[in-house]
């Protein structure tokens, strides 16, 4: 029991939740985007800024759980730097770390949230600010509607 | 047919006597019996997950939530729909039909439009569409049938489906005549006009294999009461397309995105339509009921209703003063009659005294009936657990009320 | 409290082990468990009389018939409601406000009128209002909830029930906050002016004795599953002058007196309101579990309830950096706090390790939750198979959270 | 079993059904008022011709079952010549005997509907003409809905 939640709440995501990285608005971005839990109500927005096919700088705002928020946090220092079709196929290999807990170490820091899996109800909160970020990379307007992202 | 004797087992209401005569039931057609294996699922549910679903983190609530996700999964498999999110949990058919009336009707008919139906649809089939006529000024249009025979005449079609008609609602099986109706054709021809169909499929869900890709329709409802699950859960089937060109149906907890105190945003299909705890329970026992059709064979069951309704039918036809409707041939397991001129309800009143259970009525299809021109009919319907030996006790009885009745 | 502890028997899902601990369900106001007697009703029916309802003459028909109608006029009494008419099965207490908004709500509404309910309505009494509003321009407005405490603004209440006021919709019972609200009063309020009032009884229907006529509503509505009976059966209770006032809801097999191809007649209340088959087994449910509350005594579970939450609420109060909400005293068994900072999910996803069932979330109450400025709140409700250790645990693992998050 | 069955389907029944008794429209007729019942489709239109407050004249149309055509027909013959409150009370006895079996002298041939009561389901099919008749007794107007009298 307690061994799952400490591979659950790892000392990685205590610490991102508590402190997240980049957590803030980037008025210069190019592309946003809301996700949104209705279920629980917990809400991200992801900011993007582009330069040719390469994400330059990300940054996260919104409020949700430990597991959500370090996503969020961890999520930027995963992406920053990396190109569109990296940061898409990152995000498939997150998507199915989470399923199975089979960490793929391109994921780096990302890498910590693999111990969700064994918490089948909390894979939508540690995907939310990812599927934020996916919607953001989508959109060619800036905003999507939070039902497009909805869990 | 000894298989299917073994399967009588699994329906322990069936092994009782009713007025000192073992029970025939022979109304499958309003509602069919329960195996144990339902009823277990159900019950193994209620003492081992019971939380509601969808809003949870805690173990019971992720099971519950997963069975009734597993549940949508598997009528989505049943129908072979594209995909489990075109599955909506319902009531049962009427619901629906009602649904499908209220969200993608009212948003889509103007006045003047036309809505198809045929002369054998179901009350459940008729009156939601002359409330959405009422409400949104389009009119109702009718396929006729031809007679006794109960087909609908093929050779109008092509004229009904005008430039005003926007729906074509039709039934698969009709619970009256027994007809099977060629409703991918009729999808066909609907959507070369460009007209949605809705296929209600409240006698052929359970009775024969459906596929609503192949049938080609945009919408199709059904209930799980009549196909061995539980009362009070049934499923619409609608193509992704059109459910999220939809909006929601009734507003609650579950329907929503984000709620406002003046304005809320919805969920995605097929969330949007399902406001409020639902059936979890029925859901899990509809599982169970569509696992235990499969487990028989549709086409098995399909093959068996037509021969024990073929046979009855033919022993039925030899009987003095008997008007059978539906076709001869190729017919599905419900029968109808009028045994001369006793009136339907005297003639299920008997047969109940002598162990059978039979309806008579109009069989909410009061439209129909006046076409044909009678008040009501009797009706016997057969499902995988009814044999030879009841088609025969039926019209030996039926013997005995023309006697009684001096005719 | 030896008695309760005997109760618990009946609910064979207690006895069970979550993550290798004790299961504590203290979730019963999202769905309760389901004793014994109420699985069996089901089952008996189900293998004994199982058929359809209202339709029919044979023997199983006229026992489901009995058996559905002796459902109803349970409930009657259940509610105290003049007579049976007045009740109207549903899936739930979402379906019955729909079915208000969507009948009464639609004949009676007009542009400009206005829409009273409080700010700590489930959304399940927002949205289908919103919908209303939308399709008849009528407006919404807010009773104000005062804060932390969870009351309700009363002296705004007079000012608020003005003459454009149509309907004053209100829950009885918070589903976030126990407030347990002076609905008679509102009632006698709202019947002063004219208006007509709607009590939401989701959480009040099996915690407490409820009685319509005392409370002076004119509208209620209420949920099986949350007092011990089955998913996807509820009831709607109307008073017979409104309910014979209003058009129908859907339309199908039952609710129509006569159906022609082009218009129809309606039956008379409560079928009216009930097209296609009903959950016919629900309603069985619904009858043994209300059965098994009153042998235990409604007032006996009120008293129960607000005991063990009084006490709960108590102990919580002393862990340090706790926030709670809803009233100190005269509260209802669900608790609703905020541990710290550490969201609600991560409460509930720690205690679930510990075989503790809490929910975390917003509850279907955004609005409200907005207004308190809180995001989610963790929840403990307690029903009468609850006890004093489970209580006495919650507080022991919630000092463990505190502890495992570093707070 | 079928001694319940003929205590029901009883010879004066059966005759009576094949051949009802004022079986016709009363054109002269100062009440009138559909019975239906919704969940079977029967249906029956009663005629009342009254003077003073006494039924002078009484005849029914419409089509349905063994039982409510007989019970129409012998409820034509019960109530000729008798004033508007001893036909209310003869309706209530009827509906009396139709639930306990017990009879009513003053039900005359229509007593012979007594066996009903083993037949629950039954019931309404014998009270159909009669809630008719009644509705038509409450009528000042010419015509009730039907919804008024459905069963
Ligand atoms: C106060 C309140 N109203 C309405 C509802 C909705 O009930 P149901 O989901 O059974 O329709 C609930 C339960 O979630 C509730 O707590
Ligand atoms: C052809 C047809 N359509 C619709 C229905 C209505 O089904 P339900 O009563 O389960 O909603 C029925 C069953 O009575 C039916 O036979």
């Amino acid at each position: 029991m307690l061994a799952e939640l400490n591979e659950l709440y790892q000392q990685a995501i205590l610490r991102h939740s508590r402190h997240p990285q980049n957590f803030r608005a980037l008025p210069e971005a190019d592309r946003t985007a809301v996700g949104n839990n209705p279920l629980c109500g917990d809400h991200y927005t992801v900011f993007l800024k582009l330069a040719d096919e390469q994400i330059v700088d990300l940054s996260f705002t919104g409020a949700g759980c430990a597991v959500s928020k370090a996503a969020g946090s961890l999520m930027t220092e995963t992406l920053k730097g990396k190109t569109v079709s990296e940061a898409r196929n990152l995000a498939d290999n997150y998507n199915a770390m989470l399923r199975t807990g089979e960490v793929d170490e391109q994921l780096g820091e990302s890498q910590s949230l693999a111990g969700v899996h064994h918490f089948p109800t909390r894979i939508k909160c540690a995907l939310l600010p990812w599927e934020a970020m996916r919607a953001a990379l989508n959109s060619s307007t800036k905003e999507v509607s939070t039902q497009e992202v909805a869990g | 047919m000894s298989g299917w004797e073994k399967l009588r087992d699994d329906f322990p209401i069936l092994a009782q006597r009713v007025h000192g005569q073992p029970l025939i039931y022979l109304d499958g057609a309003a509602t069919t019996q329960k195996p144990r294996a339902v009823l277990e699922a159900m019950d193994r549910f209620y003492q081992e997950d019971n939380s509601n679903v969808h809003r949870g983190i805690h173990e019971l609530s992720r099971r519950a939530t997963l069975a009734f996700e597993a549940a949508r999964d598997r009528t989505a498999k049943f129908i072979n729909a594209r995909e489990s999110a075109e599955i909506i949990f319902t009531r049962g058919t009427t619901e629906g039909i009602n649904l499908v009336a209220n969200t993608w009707g009212v948003k889509n008919l103007k006045p003047g439009d036309v809505i198809l139906l045929t002369e054998m649809e179901h009350h459940s089939n008729i009156v939601p569409w002359q409330m959405l006529a009422e409400r949104t000024g389009a009119k109702l249009a009718y396929l006729p049938v031809t007679g006794d025979d109960g087909l609908l005449d093929l050779k109008h079609l092509d004229d009904l489906l005008g430039p005003k008609v926007k729906l074509f609602a039709f039934t698969h099986i009709s619970n009256t005549l027994g007809t099977i109706n060629p409703v991918a054709e009729f999808c066909a021809r609907a959507r070369k006009q460009g007209i949605v169909t809705l296929v209600d499929a409240a006698q052929s869900a359970g009775h024969r294999p459906l596929d609503a890709q192949e049938i080609g329709c945009d919408f199709l409802s059904f209930s799980g009461h009549k196909l061995c699950g539980p009362t009070g859960i049934g499923a619409l089937y609608g193509r992704r397309e059109l459910l999220e060109a939809m909006s929601p149906y009734q507003g609650g907890g579950d329907m929503i995105s984000s709620v406002d105190f003046f304005q809320s945003s919805w969920n995605s299909v097929p969330h949007k339509f399902e406001a409020g705890t639902p059936n979890i329970a029925g859901a899990i026992g509809l599982h169970a009921a569509l696992d235990y059709l499969a487990a028989i064979g549709l086409d098995q069951i399909a093959k068996h209703d037509a021969e024990l309704a073929g046979y009855a039918f033919e022993k039925m036809s030899r009987l003095p003063g008997i008007r059978l409707f539906g076709p001869k041939g190729g017919r599905a397991g419900v029968i109808s009659f009028m045994l001369g001129n006793i009136h339907a309800h005297d003639v299920v009143t008997v047969a109940d005294q002598y162990g059978l259970a039979l309806r008579g009525g109009h069989h909410c299809n009061q439209p129909l009936m006046r076409k044909l021109g009678v008040e009501s009919t009797a009706r016997a319907s057969f499902y995988f657990y009814n044999n030879m030996e009841e088609a025969d006790r039926l019209v030996e009885v039926l013997k005995e009320i023309q006697r009684f009745f001096g005719e």
